[in-house]
């Protein structure tokens, strides 16, 4: 097992090269500047040396290879830099994020969790009937409405909904607080990105449910285990759901992964300070030590959540287990 | 004296697009306590679809029992509610599959397959039945059987695994056990052992199997009565040497005919079965072995001929059983 | 001085189009206490005021900071009544020719830290500002080329010696961006410290930011207006979306927004609040124009930049835009109302600025067809950002396209839009703007000359009649005569030549919830941001 | 003697099931796959709305009202209301399932045929280039979909060939690794050894015998991406990286009805239903595609 | 051994149709496959071998049919394959027709590959579900330019499919419009067309239902006297090897532990596993089975990754001594024409 773990690991290193590469070239193919952002888009009239100047700063002529280099050699060292358009610390400005990101992630996959898996297993047993279409119908939807949509539309809704009822519109807070700190604020903000990202998030995995469901249930072990006069509730709990869960366990941690770093676009919606606005923040500002940096620890999350989602494959399918 | 089990003009059908397969369409036959009776035939023959509508473990949709009754011990249970039936599953009848690779359960350990019906069915503790497992897992043969009872199935070959599915038919001491192509998919040196140990445990326990198979060779060594199907009927039934020695049925005679026998001299050239088994979609009323039998004759397209006797428990549905099939003679 | 009596009287009209309840101006007693939320497009890099040039670093910061001197908190809408913040008594008069300004430093002004602020802190922050050293950035010394040195001869004079007497001076010095920092900060931490580190006079004391989300800020009680300020606090919260700004105050999530919003939004907010929402509204000295290439060769035809110009409907523009846009007043190169700026009757006689709309638009076809360049396709780079950006430039192409050109529209983040509008000049026709703190026509309209830095025509050395006419304007003390080479230019610029087409200027509007008293609207969102004066009637 | 052959041809080309007329096929499906025939009726109706956007459109999309702007459903013969610049949302929407339907069909064709080629000759060819070629997929794969088109499009700058070229990058390695996977099954199957075996060219086996045995998974794919694609232009539209005004599009109607939806909730619904109802089109028809292809193909 | 020469009949019947020559076709030597496991993230390196086959010796002469019989993971079918050059080889010399297979380049062995063909275990999975039957068969005629006129092609079809006992029309149909039976004389139809000397009958009627198989069995053999095809026939099934060979071959774990003519196999087996697995097929005939003795071989097959060391069969031979364990026995010739690698008989 600790050989298989170590393989793995070793395996993650061509990924996250080949994405550190990947990055830091479109980031530089990229036409613009972080100081034609910073002093241009005002409107004022700067002169050309300040520019020139700002540039100098932060760093932008040196050679590219060493830019790499530097880019790289922070992580061995654990210094990201420093944002180009803040001058904070990489690692203090993601580090302030990234408690709202993984909490909505979290909150998310519970929702979705919650929902997808009963419905997955409804749909699958009861395949091909009313249930069943009514289900589909809902996980489809759930992964064809744009999730930035019907958070505008639930924004809208309580405004308007409150207003109707109590008098006094209500939005949700826009500004973050712990949960540990006020956990009524935090909910409030919270609970409507997680409801919206959640829908979609619980679409994608009670089609998995199903589907994998659907190809348990016609396994020859699954036959066997009605052979044995067994309920069908164990049947289904023990013998199908257990079998199916692997596919599942994979979608739900891999789309875990994806929120951690690719909520941009509902994050704007809501107005939440987490990793994806930061993100567009970096790719709009042209901050490349802050985007190249977000961007790969997404993909590190994504890799790393890979490789705890294989291991949790191991201790769940004993195939894996001991070999 | 009553059969332990009596089906009775059986019929289930898939309703496909393709159009309704008849996969059984009319079979009967019964099954005494403590004997051991083959069902022979082809693939699509039907065998395995009655096998698995005596448990009603058809898959529905799209398959239905459409007809005729089951009657084990008297009970019916082709139209039996889902509660009932599940009584008798695992713990009065049991069964065996061909694939021992696939119908084990691989995320759960071989305890917990083999202990999981004797809690249900015989209300024993945890403790209880592991024992009972174990002793069990060495009857079948298993070496080790309390290591191997923590083990799960992908540890176990093939022929191992098809000893734990024995070990677990037998774990609620059935009444019957039914064995749909316990060997197909095993060499035949570990064929030749799991029969073995399938013959003994059966005698020893006076348990009552139907074998279902494909092979002749299976079915001579180890079976009392034989049921030969061809087309979703049973064509013929009887003592074993009976069929073997004694066919009365086209069918019967063409396929003994038709395979090379280590047993006899080699002949030039083989006696095939011509042509193809039929569309089980499209029967008309007519025997549906009448396109390749060498025997038909215009009466054969006109009705389906029942089963008739022949001599003591032999059974033949060919209207020409009784003339003489002299001129084919084994 | 009349003409700042005129131009005062002038901007208080669009000043009052408060459509609440209560008048803005009425004298009502401040109350003391609460937080003011407030909400902020964006997030500013940095907090060194010299350093930057965005409002998104003025509006959670200048509260922190005193100027030398500031546009009147009480009558902000005038662009040369100035008062005294750190000065004592009236805005001196310069001596020496106009050489020479003195100012009178306030005593007792104290930092946030403590530190007792002197004339040394002011010079030292002039000097900062004018004379960088080396390395150092300050983005708007070019302000202040009239200045030759700035000293402190005692803690409590500051003197200004210029090289030429000039009128841009004190716009410069009053520009909002030239925090006072103290000299001991500077020379003890550095030039940079300022960026993350704050310390200074103004009514506030820093309390946390978090990164992309807020700026909270405390009530400094050793402020050196007595009894100010009135709130015990404020927040900046910092939002992208348009919809969650207005939102957020219609949930009451914040009470104002100082930059601006669209009509649609102050519509909405004041449908849904009724007599809560409070609007102030005003002219806004930021003007959106669109730039024709003189580089490609489509565009290197003053008929066509002509057709271009007669295309486009101002009068009516003004009208539909102003429903759903940030833009309303119709104008020439300087700011509408100002006194330098163009009447309605001088301006129908440009190209494009006519009341004949049908005869405009045969006139530009004309003139296509006569240039050869009848159904002209090319295609318009805009800036990716909505209000009023792109909703102006999918409006331009709708003009445009009356009069058979057929326009598509690049648009570009601004990192790539200055690049492609700078670096690269590729494109046909890009949208541009000009907008600046303090109203200072003479200076602004150095935009329009083609030698100009943030001038992106591409017609640089190839109408130095322009250039003439410009440097005559600059060398011109009298202000009517100003006035008649302003015209001059902007006959030039706009019709004859047809070297930019001004769209619209820009029109400020701020709804906000009624409770906030004190804060009055000014030409610009840079301007009047100090919140000493503002309370909450709560 | 009598040969095999003569007695066996004529009984079994009787038994040989004559083939079925494709109308019964078709209903056959219809009544098995009901969900599928919805998605599909509405994938249809949008075709036909692009076909015909000249006719059926009541005005046209860029053509604007400064008499009517903002108005609300029903007014004026406006069925769905106008746009801040007066322009017809109906109409607008119609020739918008123009620029949904292209985006959608370029960005699903090109993707998933690129990764058709890559994940069966990777397959195929095996060793080295299949090492390389994997690892270069993983890094694409360790991106989030929205990441690498914003990331993209954002080297690339806004437009509507930007926007598809960064839609279908992230395409191209998700198609490419189920194809692969499935071709190194194709691979170990008899009939591959048999072309083998008679001395075929790998461009033959690959063209002939493994390409076209790869297009269930090929497909499966190709009607995933189709909506994904429709959804990643409005994502990136919203986030003012997709097509631009005035091309009437989904996805920009939506982004330019953010600021003005409060007031007029229609600028923002319509835009945002017909964007789900294509998608939940494309997506009901794609599932059905799978389940009649390969049941046991999972995606996601 | 008596009980296993009790259940096959000791009159052989009928003999062999054909003639075959004394000239040999192909002489296989010292093969040897073994395969990789390879561990290693990035660059991979071989940590273990499955000894698929494991140095084997034998020819097969002109015109004969030679039988290979084995249970599951005996090496077969991966020799067959090494003849098939579908592997290449870890080791050994293929002769065919005096030129070594393994070493040829891909012209010649696309002309070697011409004389040498396979029918596949599989009906189902041997032909491509996306060509038409015609294609099938015809695509080796055209790609090679056999016969590259369209209408010649068809006609060669029509008779191939006749051949093989189809009509004609059934070039216009797909694969999975056909039964089993009917897909593996298209099998058959498709490794004739390039008119080859040497078929390899993989399992070849394995996987068809006891009445289709007789009539598979017949036409192979027809095939055989008509075209003078040689026939490499893999199979597990002893009875129908009994029927068609001339000569068998017995394989357990990679090796070949006897090789005799077919009639000397079947009734004088000596290898202590030949008799085994002749002792354990069924017989079909009730009464025989009754008095039959069955002795039943313990134990199941290893794996080849770790086979034992010595005779391979040891750990499950009734005969095996102490020296079993450690010396591998020496194919050995112990009467005409009969090898046996045993040392205890």
């Amino acid at each position: 097992m600790g050989k298989y773990i170590f393989k793995r690991v070793l395996l993650m290193i061509p990924t996250l090269l080949g994405a550190a590469i990947l990055v830091f070239l479109l980031l530089r193919m990229a036409p613009g500047d972080i100081c034609a952002v910073r002093y241009l888009g005002t409107g004022m009239a700067i002169s050309e040396d300040q520019i020139q100047l700002c540039r100098e700063q932060l760093g932008l002529d040196k050679p590219q290879l060493l830019q790499f280099f530097d880019f790289v050699w922070g992580y061995f060292i654990f210094d990201l830099g420093t944002s180009m358009w803040t001058g904070q610390p990489v690692a203090h400005e993601i580090g302030i994020r990234f408690e709202l990101s993984l909490q909505v992630a979290v909150m998310a996959t519970i929702v979705a969790t919650v929902i997808a898996i009963p419905l997955g297993i409804i749909s699958a047993v009861r395949q091909n009937t009313i249930t069943d279409y009514v289900v589909r119908g809902f996980a489809i939807a759930g992964i064809a409405i744009p999730s930035f949509w019907l958070g505008l539309m639930i924004i809208l809704g309580l405004l308007v909904v409150t207003q109707a009822w109590f008098g006094e519109p209500w939005m949700p807070p826009i500004q973050f607080k712990s949960i540990w700190e006020d956990p009524a604020h935090n909910l409030a903000q919270l609970i409507w990105p997680a409801v919206a990202t959640g829908y979609r998030y619980s679409a994608v995995a009670t089609r998995m449910t199903r589907s994998a469901m659907l190809e348990v249930l016609r396994e020859d072990y699954v036959r066997t285990a009605r052979a044995k006069g067994m309920t069908e509730k164990i049947v289904i709990n023990r013998h199908a759901l257990k079998n199916a869960l692997l596919p599942v366990v994979t979608i739900l941690a891999l789309e875990f992964a994806f929120l951690m770093g690719g909520l941009v676009v509902t994050e704007q919606v809501f107005n939440l300070n987490g990793l994806g606005n930061l993100m567009v923040d970096g790719v709009e500002r042209q901050d490349f030590t802050m985007t190249q940096n977000l961007v790969m620890l997404v993909v590190i999350v994504f890799v790393f959540t890979n490789l705890l989602t294989d291991l949790c494959y191991a201790w769940l399918d004993p195939r894996i287990r001991y070999s | 004296m009553g059969a332990l089990l009596e089906i009775d003009n059986l019929q289930t059908h898939f309703f496909t697009s393709g159009g309704t397969v008849k996969a059984v369409d009319g079979v009967s036959y019964d099954v005494n306590a403590g004997e051991t009776v083959a069902v022979v035939g082809e693939s699509g023959s039907g065998k395995s679809v009655t096998a698995l509508s005596i448990l009603r473990l058809i898959p529905k949709p799209p398959g239905e029992i459409v007809g005729g009754e089951i009657r084990f011990q008297g009970k019916n249970l082709a139209f039996c509610t889902e509660d009932e039936i599940r009584e008798i599953r695992g713990r009065d009848i049991s069964m065996i599959f061909q694939e021992p690779m696939t119908s084990l359960n691989p995320v759960l350990s071989i305890g917990m397959q083999l202990t999981e019906p004797m809690m249900a069915h015989m209300q024993m503790s945890e403790a209880e039945a592991r024992e009972r497992a174990v002793k069990l897992l060495e009857l079948v043969g298993i070496n080790e059987p309390r290591r191997r009872i923590d083990q799960f199935p992908h540890h176990l070959s093939g022929g191992m695994r098809q000893r734990v599915m024995i070990a677990m038919s037998l774990a609620c001491e059935p009444k019957l056990i039914i064995a749909d192509e316990p060997t197909t998919a095993l060499d035949v040196t570990i064929q030749a052992q799991i029969l073995e140990l399938m013959k003994n445990l059966t005698r020893e326990m006076n348990v009552a199997m139907i074998i279902i198979t494909h092979n002749l060779g299976v079915v001579a060594r180890y079976a009392d009565r034989v049921n030969v199907m061809y087309a979703g009927r049973i064509v013929e039934t009887g003592k074993a040497s009976d069929i073997y020695h004694r066919p009365r049925h086209p069918y019967t005679l063409a396929l003994l005919k038709s395979v090379p026998r280590m047993d006899r001299p080699r002949q030039a050239k083989l006696d095939p079965v011509e042509g193809q088994p039929p569309d089980l979609t499209r029967l008309d009323g007519g025997c549906s072995f009448r396109p390749r039998c060498k025997f038909a004759i215009d009466k054969c397209a006109e009705s389906y001929p029942p089963l008739e006797e022949m001599g003591e428990q032999h059974f033949s549905a060919c209207f020409r059983s009784k003339e003489s099939l002299a001129e084919i003679e084994l | 001085m009349s003409k700042y009596a005129r131009f005062a009287l002038a901007l208080a009209v669009g000043t009052g189009l408060a459509m609440g309840a209560s008048g803005p101006a009425k004298a009502e007693t401040p109350k003391k206490g609460g937080i003011l939320n407030f909400i902020v497009a964006a997030e500013s890099p940095s907090y060194d005021g010299h350093k930057e040039s965005t409002f998104a670093m003025v509006h959670p910061t200048r509260p922190f900071y005193s100027l030398l001197i500031r546009v009147n908190p009480e009558n902000p809408s005038s662009p040369t009544d100035f008062i005294c913040d750190l000065c004592v008594g009236d805005l001196p008069k310069p001596t020496d020719g106009g050489k020479t300004y003195t100012f009178k430093i306030k005593k007792g002004v104290k930092f946030h830290d403590g530190q007792t602020l002197t004339a040394k802190d002011l010079e030292a922050t002039y000097n900062k500002i004018i004379f960088p050293p080396e390395g150092v950035s300050s983005v708007r010394k070019s302000f202040f080329k009239m200045v030759e040195s700035v000293s402190a001869p005692d803690d409590e004079t500051l003197v200004f010696k210029l090289k030429f007497a000039s009128g841009a001076f004190i716009p410069a010095v009053a520009t909002p961006f030239n925090y006072t920092y103290s000299a001991k900060d500077l020379k003890e931490h550095g030039y940079d410290w300022h960026e993350k580190n704050v310390n200074g006079t103004g009514a506030f004391k820093f309390k946390e930011a978090v990164a992309g989300s807020h700026v909270e800020a405390v009530r400094f009680d050793d402020f050196h207006m007595a009894g100010k300020p009135y709130l015990d606090g404020y927040k900046a919260l910092i939002s992208r979306k348009m919809a969650i700004r207005v939102q957020a105050i219609r949930g009451d999530r914040a009470a104002i927004e100082f930059r601006g919003f669209p009509p649609k939004q102050r519509d909405d907010l004041v449908k849904a609040l009724g007599k809560e929402i409070t609007v102030q509204e005003s002219d806004w000295n930021c003007v959106l124009l669109y730039t024709p290439n003189q580089g490609r060769p489509i565009m290197q035809d003053p008929r066509v930049r002509q057709a271009l110009t007669l295309a486009v409907d101002r009068w009516g523009g003004s009208q539909h835009l102003s429903r759903i846009a940030i833009v309303k007043t119709v104008g020439g190169i300087a700011f509408p109302n100002h006194p330098l700026a163009a009447t309605k009757a001088e301006l129908v006689r440009l190209n494009g600025y006519g009341t004949d709309l049908k005869a405009s638009r045969e006139k530009a076809k004309k003139l296509l067809a006569e240039a050869g360049k009848a159904g002209l396709k090319f295609e318009l780079l805009n800036r990716g950002t909505d209000q009023p950006y792109k909703i102006v430039g999918t409006w331009l192409i709708g003009q445009w396209r009356q009069v058979g050109m057929e326009v598509t529209q690049r648009v570009e983040p601004t990192k790539s839009f200055y690049n492609s509008l700078r670096k690269t000049k590729e494109f046909d026709v890009s949208m541009d703007f000009n907008c600046q703190s303090v109203v200072n026509p003479i200076v602004d309209v150095s935009k329009y000359v083609g030698s100009a830095g943030n001038n992106y025509a591409n017609f640089a050395g190839k109408d130095q009649e322009l250039e003439d006419i410009y440097n005559q304007l600059v060398q011109e003390g009298d202000e009517a005569k100003q006035r008649e080479i302003m015209r001059v230019m902007e006959k030039r610029a706009l019709s004859d030549m047809a070297h930019e087409g001004i769209t619209l200027w820009w029109y400020k509007i701020n709804p906000h919830r009624s409770y906030v008293k004190g804060w009055k609207i000014a030409p610009s969102h840079y301007l009047n941001q100090s919140l000493d004066q503002v309370w909450l009637d709560k | 003697m009598v040969t095999v052959s003569e007695v066996q041809t004529e009984a079994q080309f009787e038994e040989v099931a004559p083939k079925k007329p494709w109308t019964k096929v078709a209903v056959d499906l219809a009544r098995r796959q009901p969900l599928g025939v919805f998605g599909l009726a509405i994938v249809i109706v949008m075709i036909i709305a692009a076909v015909l956007a000249d006719v059926v459109a009541p005005f046209n999309p860029l053509e604007e009202h400064f008499d009517a702007m903002l108005a609300a459903p029903g007014t004026d013969g406006y069925l769905l209301g106008t746009d801040e610049f007066g322009r017809d949302i109906l109409s607008r929407l119609i020739y918008g399932s123009r620029t949904a339907l292209l985006v959608g069909f370029v960005c699903a064709i090109v993707g998933s045929t690129a990764g058709l080629v890559l994940g069966v000759a990777s397959a195929y060819f095996g060793g080295l280039f299949d090492l390389v070629l994997q690892r270069i997929l993983d890094v694409f794969m360790a991106f989030p979909l929205i990441i690498l088109a914003l990331a993209v499009v954002a080297t690339l700058g806004p437009g509507f060939e930007n926007v598809m070229i960064a839609i279908i990058i992230p395409f191209i390695p998700q198609c490419a690794r189920v194809v692969r996977a499935n071709a190194l099954a194709i691979r170990e199957i008899p009939y591959v050894d048999a072309a083998r075996a008679l001395g075929f060219s790998d461009a033959r086996i690959i063209l002939r015998h493994m390409v076209p045995n790869v297009m269930a998974p090929y497909l499966i794919m190709l009607t995933t991406f189709l909506g994904q694609a429709i959804l990643l232009e409005a994502s990136l539209s919203f986030l003012g990286l997709g097509v631009q005004d005035p091309i009437p599009a989904w996805g920009l109607m939506l982004t330019n009805a953010s600021e003005f939806f409060e007031g007029s909730p229609w600028v923002a619904i319509y835009p945002g239903v017909a964007i789900s109802l294509s998608v939940f089109g494309f997506n009901l028809f794609g599932d059905s595609v799978r389940d009649v292809l390969d049941p046991k193909l999972r995606s996601r | 051994m008596s009980e296993a020469q009790a259940t096959v009949s000791k009159d052989h019947g009928a003999q062999f149709r054909g003639t075959v020559s004394d000239e040999i076709l192909v002489t296989v030597k010292g093969l040897k496959m073994h395969f990789p496991i390879t561990e290693g993230v990035i660059i991979p390196r071989k940590i273990a071998d499955v000894k698929a086959v494991d140095g084997l010796d034998f020819y097969i002469r002109k015109g004969e049919t030679l039988g290979l019989v084995g249970e599951s993971g005996c090496g077969k079918t991966t020799t067959g394959r090494c003849i098939l050059r579908l592997e290449d080889p870890t080791a050994g010399e293929i002769m065919y027709d005096g030129k070594d297979i393994c070493q040829l380049d891909n012209k010649d062995l696309v002309d070697v590959r011409k004389k040498i063909q396979v029918i596949f275990q599989d009906p189902y999975s041997s032909l491509n579900p996306r060509m038409k039957i015609g294609e099938i068969i015809g695509e080796p005629l055209k790609v090679h330019g056999i016969i590259p006129d369209e209408a010649k092609r068809r006609e060669r079809i029509g008779y191939l499919l006749g051949r093989c006992g189809l009509h004609p029309d059934f070039a216009d149909r797909y694969p999975h419009e056909m039964s089993g039976g009917q897909r593996q004389r298209v099998g058959i139809a498709r490794a004739l067309a390039m008119e080859p000397e040497f078929i390899i009958c993989d399992e070849a009627v394995s996987a068809l239902d006891v009445s289709i198989q007789a009539q598979v069995i017949n036409l192979l053999e027809e095939l055989r006297e008509e075209f003078n095809l040689t026939y490499l026939f893999i199979s597990h099934d002893l009875s129908v090897v009994r029927h068609i060979c001339h000569r068998v071959a017995v394989m357990y774990l990679g090796h070949m532990v006897e090789l005799s003519d077919c009639d000397e196999l079947f009734d004088h087996p000596l290898h202590p596993y030949s008799q085994a697995l002749l002792n354990a097929v069924p017989i079909p005939d009730p009464d025989l089975e009754k008095t039959r003795e069955h002795t039943i071989i313990k134990g199941e097959i290893p794996s080849p990754i770790n086979p034992p060391p010595g005779c391979v069969f040891h750990p499950r031979c009734p005969l095996a001594v102490d020296s079993c364990k450690k010396n591998i026995p020496d194919f050995r010739e112990v009467r005409k024409g009969h090898w046996v690698a045993c040392t205890e008989v």
